[in-house]
């Protein structure tokens, strides 16, 4: 499956704002005015891009840190993650948020959830929102994603699991980027890569390049199509590589220059702009005036976001409970919870829901001696000798 | 007897609500087929369906993560907890998801997380706990503690309504306990939460209170009133956010307070409690106000050791009388 | 491989007494003598004693609710069970505990860990164990058991995917019984098995006739020696059959007859009494005259556990800190922590320890880009289909 | 300056109990080849060897499960939480396994789970928690806290040798402070727990703290010397068991006493300290005892609103003023 050109183009256009928008949050960070930790996805933006660019429009997009390509997609200015690192109170949450802790919901059941620290757990939160698109009869799939360490948690299990027993619409995007910290991979699981890792789920698995952008894009969109179909849910393992290291403060010593040097040689841009050349979607022109236009917008946008005004300490307490005033709510996310559901709100009705939930329970017969197979499986242990 | 048992209420209230907005569902472990370990959700499955009464594999961590997605998406999950001391499983996407989403994004999260709590039935030391204080200090989860039929009613009711993140005690103690039984209110029954409830008047000293507990607080009330001596029995039902107000106009009145609670005296909720009371009541109170907990232990299995570490109405007798006498 | 005949007889023995001690329990509950909860293991007794039969002296066990036939191999005495059960001060937890809960450590490593409810739990302590073994240089393994219910939590996940990352002598054995509690595995997980959904892990994994306790016998004693190789850890899944209700208020109804019925079939002491007999090891008087026996002993057993005290209320309190006086501490546990290890505590040095850390690292490779199989891997999709 | 910061303090204590005792190991996330993420064990991998150093997978919980199983074999993990509000992913062994095993089953569980906790470096809501009051109500835990580099070294150097299960709460706000540094008394620095600390004597108000909130503590009893009046300033230094004894010495002494905390006031472990407080020096209290703890939100990320949260000297100097003026 290849996009068409427009998306070819467009795949690469998100890319180059979420380098761009990295590299001046780079400058700033330097130059003091970001606070806290700055995260980046280096040599990772065809995952958060391509897989974000792949789904429809009332899906729902579960972030892990590295994923900031797909708030571009999903319409964000670059203005709101500058200001968000910056601490600025007119940022998406006027202060008390960290990175790409933000998002949006909305009623009719789109949306991007802002994640917190504990990793695995978007997984498990994921579930409940694809379980909700069932409940709720949308024809809309949750795609949440993982790193390669989050995926050692307890909460990754207990969710992902609990989305395969109940053929959730959930695709989970598991990046493979070598590293969790300064902790390789063979020190976080053991199994050969995360798609041998998830086979025990029992839920169909792909194995992508995550450095391929319109591979990243064509996988996502046939795991959502299975999922659409009743199959999901879907692990996707994009195999790629953390460029820099965990963050700002990290200066990743513990990788090897051969695995850089490997590894660059396949940057997600560069490549993604060598094919649109090679295969004629554009030309240089286009691209360099592409990349122009993008940078300037950057660099606006970052002026905006540094003029912006800081937090009023004021609001420090308000909106930990419904009812009480918080800057959020002023900030105007839309989503309350009223009194009865409004209309339109149920897409199906509760009997088709119903037969849904139970189809995949009544085509899987329960536990019986006839299946026992009684010769003892040693095919992992052969290996291992 | 007639009226309904503390179980059958909670029963009642969690039908009601299924059938009142179709945005609930209950989600849990062994909740269909089998109804749930007390039978609560007996039958349930088969009337609302699967998709809204949800058996779950054993992975409290994904139904309370479950839980929290779905009520970000408009639903209102009840998950219930086979025993409530296993939220401690499922204790991080709580305290760090369901807690923080409204302050940080504006985003609440109405899910109930509810299950028996409390001794009294020897389960010991993992099926008697009393896990409150857990999450008395995690801003933005409300907790609620009901020890009667028609409170466990009412007050779950509220919670299933409620915008925000609620844990539900309910005592496997007073389940089925038929001098429990009572009457519903008529009509749609709900007990507004973050109100205290003074179960029983009295001038001269004030004993503040949840849960299972509350009983031998009124037996203890009873037992002085014999002797004259006039016992205010408090039930706090909601411990986040609590009642100061009633709590504290109690504590001006009599002059003299206890708090009493299942749960180990050190670290327990009641050290909340009598510390607000005596910041708000200084100049009124007689004597300081004293706690009665358990001792900090495990909750042991055997009846004679469980006895020995439950408050009791004898020792909560004591215990008003010491103060009394002060 | 078949054990030597007098072991072949000694598994037969161990079922029946636990068969004979939970049939006594069943007596006893409905006489209302016991405290909390009865749960039985009809049906799965191969597998406790299968597995703590093939166990080296030195090792470890890690119990379930479903293994009390192990306690038997171990060497306690039925009375113990009976006082836990009833609750008598002279139990071996003074009254503390409930079921099973209960077990030994000694100094020199060897052992029985006292399993607590969280299910899960007790592989990841058990993980732990596994570590401590390699790290004072035994040469022993330890064996936890989890049930198909149980594998579910974030425990077991975390417990056993560090066991797998470090290489350590830990053998999981997974009685799949059909059943977790009222929910039967098909909600519990959607692989087909234990074995597939363990496959995942990277490390070996086998299934036995968990009905067969000859058959769990050799499974242990081989995945034992696999982890005394280094190769470790090892799942074993046991097929079985849960033939009563989870507990003694659970009538089951859930439970198809004819499942039951295929099930009853298959009864482990029915089946391995028949073995001995057909293979001539034992004689009918000799298995007859060694029933009366085992009546006769677990009758004695309940008679002296009726006769013990209850607790004294004031052992209530005391225990909870070191150095508190403590009722358990009376009843002779050996195992305290002096200020400095003894001699001959730690069996190997350091550095024969610590290179057998290292070796499962050095010989990994990390993550590189030549391995990328570009090409989604679309296997378990096309099953689906 | 010279002596060490509170980082390198906890790192020598870390050093010297690997060199002293074999039993000792360290498990954590990024603690080898990285040296953990506030670089506290840098170097330890390449000297003691990775069965000494464990790296582990992403898994809180694992981490705490096996070295649960490790304390039952005899060994002494230390295991490192990258940051304490991560503990909440590892709640349930520390509460339901390390805590009940001495009482259940007479076995010892002597680890330590450490890792730096509190705010006051824009960490923001994840990284920035006070969590000690998820565990004040378990029997069977201890709860330490260091508020000083040498208390730093010495408590946690206790804990290693402790027989129970400790939680050692460290404060990255402190980790490199260098008005902190400190010399090291000579030899083997051990700091018993269980024993408070009057860090400045005084006679007309007590203030009894922990943690971080130490230091604002100090600063405001330095500015009220300055109008003649006489802090003291007691640093609890252990949560469970705390040392009543100095605290209701200080009270009466006193007779007006601050509770001062970083985490939030509601539900916090100023409750407990408060309640006994009152129980036990009643008669000797001129005014009630105060709390001063951070508003019931979770921990905002930027600068302004973080210090709105955190009680700073400032807030305690008007709270100790108010409680002067009773
Ligand atoms: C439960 C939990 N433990 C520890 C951390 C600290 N931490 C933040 S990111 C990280 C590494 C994540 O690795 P991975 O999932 O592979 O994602 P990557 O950084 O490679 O994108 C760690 C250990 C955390 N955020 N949550
Ligand atoms: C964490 C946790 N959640 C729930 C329970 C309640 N519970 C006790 S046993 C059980 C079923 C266990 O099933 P399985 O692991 O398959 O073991 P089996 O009973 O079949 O031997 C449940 C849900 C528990 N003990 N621990
Ligand atoms: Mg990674
Ligand atoms: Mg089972």
């Amino acid at each position: 499956m290849t996009p068409p050109p427009e998306d070819r183009i467009g795949l690469y256009r998100f890319m180059l704002i979420t380098r761009d928008v990295e590299e001046r949050l780079g400058i700033l960070a330097k130059q003091g005015k970001l606070k806290g930790g700055l995260y980046r996805c280096l040599g990772q933006e065809a995952i958060g891009v391509g897989s974000a660019y792949a789904m429809g429009e009332n899906d729902v997009f579960g972030p892990g840190i590295r994923e900031l390509g797909a708030f571009f997609v999903r319409g964000y200015a670059p203005r709101l993650v500058i200001m968000q690192y910056m601490a600025k109170g007119g940022g998406p949450t006027a202060g008390r948020e960290t990175n790409v802790h933000f998002g949006e919901l909305h009623p009719d059941g789109r949306g991007l959830i802002s994640p917190i620290s504990m990793l695995g757990s978007m997984v498990s939160v994921c579930t409940g929102v694809a379980l909700a698109q069932r409940y709720r009869g949308l024809d809309a799939v949750t795609v949440a994603h993982t790193g390669d360490g989050a995926m050692s948690t307890g909460q990754f299990y207990e969710g992902f699991n609990l989305a395969c027993v109940q053929r959730l619409p959930l695709v989970v995007i598991g990046s493979n980027n070598g590293w969790a910290y300064g902790t390789p991979t063979n020190r976080q699981f053991r199994a050969r890569d995360l798609a041998a890792r998830a086979a025990g789920y029992g839920c169909p698995v792909m194995q992508v390049d995550g450095n391929d952008v319109e591979a990243v894009w064509a996988a996502t969109r046939e795991a959502r199509e299975i999922c659409l179909r009743g199959q999901g849910p879907v692990f996707v393992e994009a195999l790629t590589m953390r460029m820099v290291g965990h963050a700002a403060h990290d200066d990743a010593k513990y990788v090897s220059r051969e695995m850089l040097e490997a590894w660059r040689a396949r940057d997600p841009l560069a490549l993604q702009r060598q094919r649109l050349l090679d295969e004629g979607v554009a030309t240089q022109a286009d691209l360099a005036a592409m990349e122009d236009e993008v940078q300037a917008m950057v660099l606006a946008e970052a002026e905006a976001a540094l003029a912006a005004p800081e937090p009023d300490p004021a609001t420090v307490i308000g909106g930990v409970y419904h009812g009480e005033p918080s800057p959020l709510a002023v900030a105007g996310y839309p989503w309350t919870h009223g009194e009865a559901a409004p209309d339109g709100w149920f897409r199906q009705d509760a009997a088709t829901v119903e037969s849904r939930v139970r189809a995949p329970f009544d085509d899987t017969g329960l536990w019986n001696p006839e299946v026992v197979p009684y010769a003892p499986v040693r095919a992992a242990v052969e290996d291992e000798r | 007897m007639s009226g309904l048992t503390y179980l059958e209420a909670v029963r009642e209230a969690l039908r009601e609500e299924l059938e009142r907005d179709r945005r609930v569902f209950l989600i849990g472990e062994d909740l269909g087929a089998y109804g749930g370990a007390f039978k609560i959700t007996q039958g349930f499955q088969e009337r609302y369906g699967m998709h809204r009464v949800v058996d779950t594999p054993i992975s409290e961590l994904g139904i309370v993560g479950a839980a929290v997605g779905a009520a970000l998406m408009g639903l209102r999950p009840v998950a219930e907890m086979q025993f409530m001391d296993f939220v401690s499983c499922a204790f991080d996407p709580l305290v760090n998801w369901a807690a923080k989403c409204r302050y940080r994004w504006g985003k609440g999260v109405p899910l109930v997380v509810r299950g028996p709590a409390g001794g009294g039935t020897t389960g010991g030391p993992f099926h008697g706990q009393n896990v409150e204080s857990y999450f008395a200090n995690v801003a933005g989860l409300k907790l609620v503690s009901a020890a009667t039929a028609r409170d466990a009613k009412g007050l779950l009711k509220a919670a299933i309504r409620d915008e925000d993140p609620v844990l539900f005690f309910e005592y496997k103690a007073l389940y089925r306990r038929p001098d429990l039984r009572e009457e519903m209110p008529p009509g749609d029954h709900v007990v507004p939460l973050g109100l205290a409830d003074v179960k029983r008047e009295g001038r001269d000293l004030t004993v503040v209170t949840w849960g299972t507990t509350l009983h031998p607080c009124l037996e203890a009330a009873r037992r002085l009133e014999r002797d004259g001596v006039s016992v205010e029995v408090v039930d706090l039902r909601t411990l986040v956010p609590w009642d100061r107000e009633t709590v504290v106009t109690s504590a001006r009145k009599t002059a003299k307070v206890l708090v009493a609670h299942e749960a180990p005296t050190l670290g327990g909720f009641g050290g909340e409690v009598a510390a607000a009371i005596q910041e708000e009541a200084f100049e009124w109170l007689d004597a300081p106000v004293r706690r009665l907990g358990a001792p900090s232990t495990p909750i042991p299995f055997a009846p004679s050791l469980e006895q020995a570490f439950l408050p009791d109405a004898a020792r909560i007798e004591a215990a008003l009388r010491d103060l009394h006498a002060y």
